[in-house]
C-alpha cells in the first residue's frame, strides 16, 4: 500500500469531504495562502476558492465564534487553531458556546463543526508554542476529542469528524505532519469514534498511548521485547467518546499498565484512564498504574531542558520494568 | 419616514407585550415561581420592535441576557417563553435554558446568552453562512454598550467588516452594565464612533423611539441586503429598572432614573398615535385587550404545565446518530 | 467563637491584607460601586478609594491582562472574575502569560496575583453561570489552586494567597457566600498551602472533598454514622501544592475511599486524587476508589433537572453503602 | 524637530545593532545553531530604535515574536541575547524562553511574546502599576498589525483609555501577518482610524523613517508621562524579509519584495546622514566597526557558553518562599 505523510492524510480528508459535501467549508489563520502554518491545508483553496477556504485575521475568538454560527446556518466549518495553546484564545466560544448552545436550546439545532488544532512538544516552540490541551478539553461536556497517531487513522477519523452532527475538536501534532508517514488506501474509508486499536498485540503490560505517544510506546515495546518483556499497546484514538472495553479487555490479559501522554501530568488524561481502569477492573490489577507524562512546567526552550521534561521512550521503559520487578 | 397604520399597530403591540409580559414575569419571579434571575426588557422596547419591525421573516436574531424583548419582538410565543422562564418541560428549550438562554430556531432565534458578547461570534458566522448559501437573510444582532468592551465584540465585527457580512449590531445602549456606568467604561460621548475602528457605518438613535430605531435599523439591514456589509446602530435607551430583579440600584442617581421612567417610550408612543390620529385610543385598548388575554394565557400555562423528568437532564448533549 | 459568613470572611481577608499592604490593589467588575455581584468586596470601596478598589469594564482578558502588568512592576493585585465560567475569556492569560513568564523569564521575575472567582452550581444559573473550572487550572503548571469549604478557611487561605509571591487562583462558591456560616477568630491568622484539613474523624470510610461538597460529604457522613459507618473526611483546602500525606495516612487506616466533586465528572480533580492514592498507597486499598461528581453535560436551568444531576449527599451515601457492602 | 548628532549617531548605531545581530542571528540558524524560529526584524530597525530613542531609562518596554529589535534598542546586551537564541545557560533567560520570550527585567524588557497581542495586556497593567506608584514611567508597547484584530488589543486599549494610563502602542505595520496582508485583515486604509473606537490619539508615521517615529513617539511618550493618556502609533513598515526565516513568501508579489528592500531603512538613514554632513562617512565606520565587534563577540560568546543542565527545566516555576 502506498505510504503517505500525517499531513498528507488530513490534507486528503479535508479534500475528499470538501468535495463530497458543498457545505463543508474551512476557516483559519493563513490556511488559504500558503495552505496553513503547517501546510496541512496546500492545495485547497486553489481547488475550492477562497469563499470556502478562508484565510481569517488572527482572531480565534472569532473563528470559533463564526464556526458556531455558519454550523447553526446548515454549514459544516473546520476551523483550524495553528497552535492548540492558542485555544486559550477562543476557550469561552468552546466552554459556553459551541458545547452550550445545543443542550441548552433542549436539543433544537445541531452543531456539526470540527475545530483543527496542533499539539507540538519536541519542536523548541518554547512555552507558549507547545501546547497539549486535549485534557482541557476532555473535561468539558458537549464536544468529542480526537486525537489520532497515523495517517490511517488521521484520515478515517477526520472524515468522521466532519460527518459528525455534533462538535469535534481534532488534535494534530506539528512533529506528525512530516515526521510520521504511513500507509494509507487510496480508497475512501472512515473509522467510527469510540474504537481503540491495538497498535501492538501482547500479553505482560498494557499501555494506552495516544498520539506522537504511541510512537514511544511501540519504540519501548521493541526495547522490552529485547527484555522478553511483551507489550500491547493501545491508542483510544477518541478520548470522547473513550473505548474503555478494549482497554479493559487488555487489562484481564496482562494485569499491568502505563498510560502514557505528551501532556503536562497533573489532572490530565492519563488520570482519568486510570481512575476508569481502576473503577472497571480494580482486581485484575497486580500493580498500581504507572502514568509517564510529561513534568509540571511551562515547556522551556533549549533543548537539553525540553527533552528533560519531555515524556520519553525511556521514561516508559523504565515505568515498564519497575512494574514488571 | 411615513409609516402605514398597521406598522405603528404592529410596534404598539409588540412593545406592550414585552411590556406586559416583563411586568408579569417580574410578579411571577416575586412569587418565586421563577428560578435564577430577571433582567427585565422593560424601557428597551422600542429597540427589539424597531429592529425586528424591520426583518423579513426569514431573517435571524441573536438575543443577550435581557433577552426576553428579542424574543416576542421576533414572534416568539408567551406561553412558551413563560413556560421556559418556569423551568417546565412545555418551554421552548424543555427547560434547560432559562431566562437568559431562550432559544426558537424554527422563528429565527438563534439564543439569548448569558455571556456577555457571547453572541456576537455566533451571530457573525450565521451571516457569513448565510452569505455562502448565497441566500438574502439579514442577522440581527443585539448586544448591551458593555458588551461593546469584550475582545468577542472586537473580533467579529472586524471580521464582519473585512468580509462584508449581513449582519446589523445593534447596540442597547442603556447606560449601564450592571452598576458600572458606560459613561466610565467607554471614552467616547457618541459610542457609534466605535464603528470607525471597522471601517463600517455607525449612527446612533434614541433607543426610547420606535420609530427612529426601525429607520436606522431598516437602512442597515438593507444595506446588508444588498450584500454591502454590516452596520452598527446604537440605541440609547436610559435604563428604565434594575440590571436585575432585585437590584436596588444604590450606585445611580435617583433623578437618573426618574427622568429614565418619565420618559417611558409605550406611554410616549402611545400618546403620539393618540395625538397625531394614527390610532384612536379604542384601538389601542383592544390591543392591549389582546395582549392582557396573551400574559393571562401564558401565566396559566406556565403554572399548569409539567416539569421536565429529572432524567432529562442526560439529554440533548449530543445528537444521536441513527 | 463570633460567627460569620463565607462572604463576611474573604471580605476580612481582603481588607486586612489592603490594610497590612499598600500593594495590595482589587479590581474587577462591579466591585467598587456595589461591592461585587456578590457583595463581597462592600465597604472596601469606600475605605480604600477608587484606585485601589478599581471597577472595571466587562473585559475579562484585560483584568487578567493587566494584573500580570501590575504584579510585574510590583503591585499585588487580586482579580476578580465574577463566575468561574468567565475564566474562559482569559484562559490566554492564564495559560500562557501569567502561568508562563517568571519560568520563561529564567526566574528573573515575581508575579505576586491572585484571580479570585466564583463557582456557582446549584442555583439555576443554567449553564453558563455555573461553572467549576478548578480542574482546567489544576491541569495548567504554574498556577497555585486554592477552593476553600468554609469561612475559616477562605479567610486564612485568601490571606496567604494575597502574600504569596506567585500566582494564585481562589475559587470561591456562590452558594457559600450566604449558606456558610462559621467560627473565625477576631485575631489575625494565615493558613498555609498544601495542608489538608480532616474536617471530620472516622475510620471505616474515607472521603475527600472539597468546596461546597465538604458540607455534603459532612452530611453523608452523619447519615452513615447512624448504620454504624464511621467516615473520616478530608478537605485538601489546595489542589496545588496538594497534600497527599494527609489522604495516604487517612486510606491506610480505612482502605476505602470515596472522591467527591461538584465537578463535571470526567478528566477533573477527583480522577488526580485517586490516581496519586492508586500510585501511593494501591495495596492499602480493600475496593476501587469511588467517585461521586456531576454528570457530563452542560448545567441545566429547570431545578429539577440542576438537582438530578449534581453531585450530591445521597450520592455520596450510595457510593459508601456500595464500599462497605 | 531638529536632533543632535549624538542622538543621530545614537539611531544609527542602534539600527545597525539590529540589523547585524539578526542577519548574524540567520546565519547561525541557517548553520543549524539556533533552535526554534527567528522572525527577524530586518526592516523595522527604525521603529524600535526611533520608540526606544525616546523612552527615559527607567521607562518601560514589551515586545513581540519578533522581539529582538526591541530588546537591543532598549539597550539589552547582544551576548546573552545571543546566547538565549543559542538555548545557552548565559542567556538573558537561561535558556527557558529563547527568540520569542526574550527578557531583561533590570533593563525594563517585561519581556518578548509568542503569542500574538499576548504583551498589551500586561504592558497596560505595568503601566497602571506605575500609575498607582505616582511614578513617571511610560511603558512603550510595541506589537504587530496583525496583533490589532485581537480581543485583548481591544479590551487592553479601551481599559488604558478610561483610565488615562501612561501606555504607548506602537503598532508595527508591516503589511502582514504571516502571509495574510493587512490591507484583506482590516477594512482602513489607516490604521490609526482605529484609535478612534477609544478615543485616544492615533497617528501614522513613516516606519522607516527613525526621525518621524522619534517625532511621533516622543510626543505620545510626554502626553504619557504627562499623565493625559494612552497614544497610538502606526509606522508603516513594510516587511523587508519572510515572516519567519525559511518562509519563501510565495504568496507576495516580487516586486512589493523589491520596493520593499530598496528602500532599506538604514541605507536610506546612512545616506541621509552623510547627505546633510550630519555624520561622516568615516564616523560611520566606526560605528559600524564596533558593531561588528560587538556582534563578533556575541557569537562568540554564545558558541562558547555551555547548555543548560537538564534538571534545570525543574526549576524558575514557582518563586519559593524562605
Ligand atoms: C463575559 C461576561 N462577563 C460578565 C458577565 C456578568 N454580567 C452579566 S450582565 C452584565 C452587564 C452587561 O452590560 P450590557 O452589555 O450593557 O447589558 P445590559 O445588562 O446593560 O443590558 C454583566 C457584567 C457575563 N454574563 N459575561
Ligand atoms: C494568538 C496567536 N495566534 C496566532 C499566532 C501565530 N502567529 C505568529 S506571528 C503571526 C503573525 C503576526 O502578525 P503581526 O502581529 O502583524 O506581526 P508580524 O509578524 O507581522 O511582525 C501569527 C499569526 C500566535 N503566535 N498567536
Ligand atoms: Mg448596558
Ligand atoms: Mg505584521
Amino acid at each position: 500500500m502506498r505510504e503517505i505523510t500525517y499531513a498528507q492524510a488530513i490534507n486528503e480528508a479535508l479534500r475528499e469531504e470538501m468535495k463530497r459535501d458543498q457545505r463543508v467549508i474551512t476557516l483559519g489563520e493563513d490556511i488559504g495562502g500558503i495552505g496553513g502554518n503547517f501546510g496541512v491545508t496546500k492545495g485547497l483553496q486553489e481547488e475550492f476558492g477562497s469563499q470556502r477556504v478562508r484565510d481569517t485575521p488572527i482572531s480565534e475568538d472569532a473563528i470559533v465564534g463564526l464556526s458556531l454560527g455558519a454550523a447553526l446556518v446548515g454549514m459544516r466549518p473546520v476551523a483550524e487553531i495553528m497552535f492548540s495553546t492558542f485555544l486559550g484564545c477562543c476557550m469561552e466560544e468552546i466552554v459556553n458556546q459551541v458545547t452550550a448552545i445545543r443542550y441548552m436550546s433542549g436539543g433544537q439545532c445541531t452543531i456539526p463543526m470540527v475545530i483543527r488544532t496542533a499539539n507540538s512538544l519536541g519542536r523548541s516552540g518554547a512555552a507558549q508554542h507547545s501546547g497539549r490541551a486535549e485534557a482541557l478539553i476532555m473535561h468539558i461536556p458537549g464536544i468529542k476529542v480526537v486525537i489520532p497517531a497515523t495517517p490511517y487513522d488521521a484520515k478515517g477519523l477526520l472524515k468522521t469528524a466532519i460527518r459528525d452532527p455534533n462538535p469535534v475538536i481534532f488534535f494534530e501534532h506539528a512533529m506528525a505532519y512530516y515526521g510520521v508517514k504511513g500507509e494509507v488506501p487510496e480508497e475512501e474509508y472512515t473509522i467510527p469514534f469510540g474504537v481503540a486499536d491495538v497498535k501492538r498485540q501482547g500479553k505482560d503490560l498494557t499501555i494506552v498511548a495516544y498520539s506522537l505517544m504511541v510512537r514511544k510506546a511501540l519504540e519501548a515495546a521493541e526495547i522490552l521485547a529485547k527484555d522478553g518483556i511483551n507489550v500491547e499497546v493501545i491508542d483510544p484514538r477518541t478520548l470522547v467518546p473513550l473505548d474503555m472495553d478494549t482497554i479493559i479487555k487488555s487489562v484481564k490479559k496482562t494485569h499491568r499498565v502505563i498510560v502514557a501522554s505528551e501532556e503536562c501530568e497533573t489532572a490530565g488524561v492519563c488520570a482519568e484512564i486510570s481512575y476508569r481502569i481502576v473503577e472497571a477492573a480494580f482486581d485484575e490489577l497486580d500493580a498500581p498504574i504507572q502514568r509517564v507524562a510529561t513534568a509540571d512546567v511551562p515547556v522551556p526552550f533549549s533543548p537539553p531542558l525540553e527533552k528533560y521534561m519531555m515524556a520519553k521512550t525511556e521514561d516508559i521503559v523504565k515505568a515498564a520494568k519497575k512494574l514488571m520487578a | 419616514m411615513t409609516l402605514d397604520k398597521n406598522k405603528h399597530a404592529d410596534f404598539y403591540k409588540s412593545m406592550l407585550r414585552i411590556r406586559r409580559f416583563e411586568e408579569t414575569a417580574i410578579e411571577a419571579f416575586s412569587a418565586g415561581k421563577i428560578p435564577g434571575f430577571i433582567h427585565s426588557y422593560i424601557g428597551e422596547e422600542a429597540i427589539a420592535s424597531g429592529v425586528c419591525g424591520a426583518l423579513e421573516p426569514g431573517d435571524l436574531i441573536t438575543g443577550t441576557h435581557r433577552g426576553h424583548g428579542h424574543c416576542l419582538a421576533k414572534g416568539m410565543r408567551m406561553d412558551r417563553m413563560m413556560a421556559e422562564l418556569y423551568g417546565k418541560a412545555t418551554g421552548y428549550n424543555k427547560g434547560k435554558g432559562g431566562s437568559m438562554h431562550i432559544s426558537d430556531f424554527s422563528c429565527g432565534v438563534l439564543g439569548c446568552n448569558g455571556i456577555v458578547a457571547g453572541g456576537i461570534g455566533l451571530a457573525t458566522g450565521a451571516a457569513w453562512g448565510n452569505q455562502l448559501q448565497g441566500n438574502s437573510r439579514v442577522v440581527a444582532c443585539f448586544f448591551g454598550d458593555g458588551a461593546m468592551n469584550r475582545g468577542s465584540f472586537h473580533e467579529a465585527v472586524n471580521m464582519a467588516s473585512i468580509w462584508s457580512l449581513p449582519v446589523v449590531y445593534v447596540v442597547e445602549a442603556n447606560g449601564w452594565g450592571i452598576s458600572f456606568s458606560t459613561r466610565n467604561a467607554i471614552n467616547l460621548v457618541d459610542l457609534s464612533e466605535r464603528a470607525k475602528a471597522y471601517g463600517i457605518p455607525g449612527v446612533s438613535v434614541d433607543g426610547y423611539d420606535v420609530m427612529a430605531v426601525y429607520e436606522a435599523a431598516k437602512a442597515a439591514i438593507e444595506r446588508a441586503r444588498r450584500g454591502e456589509g454590516p452596520s452598527m446602530v446604537v440605541c440609547n435607551a436610559p435604563r428604565m429598572r434594575g440590571h436585575e430583579e432585585g437590584d436596588p440600584q444604590t450606585y445611580r442617581p435617583k433623578d437618573d432614573i426618574d427622568k429614565a421612567k418619565k420618559n417611558d417610550p409605550i406611554k410616549r408612543y402611545s400618546e403620539f398615535l393618540v395625538a397625531q390620529s394614527i390610532l384612536s385610543k379604542d384601538e389601542l385598548k383592544a390591543i392591549k385587550q389582546q395582549v392582557e388575554e396573551e400574559v393571562a394565557q401564558a401565566i396559566k400555562f406556565a403554572d399548569e404545565s409539567p416539569y421536565p423528568n429529572p432524567e432529562e437532564a442526560l439529554q440533548d448533549l449530543f445528537v444521536e446518530e441513527k
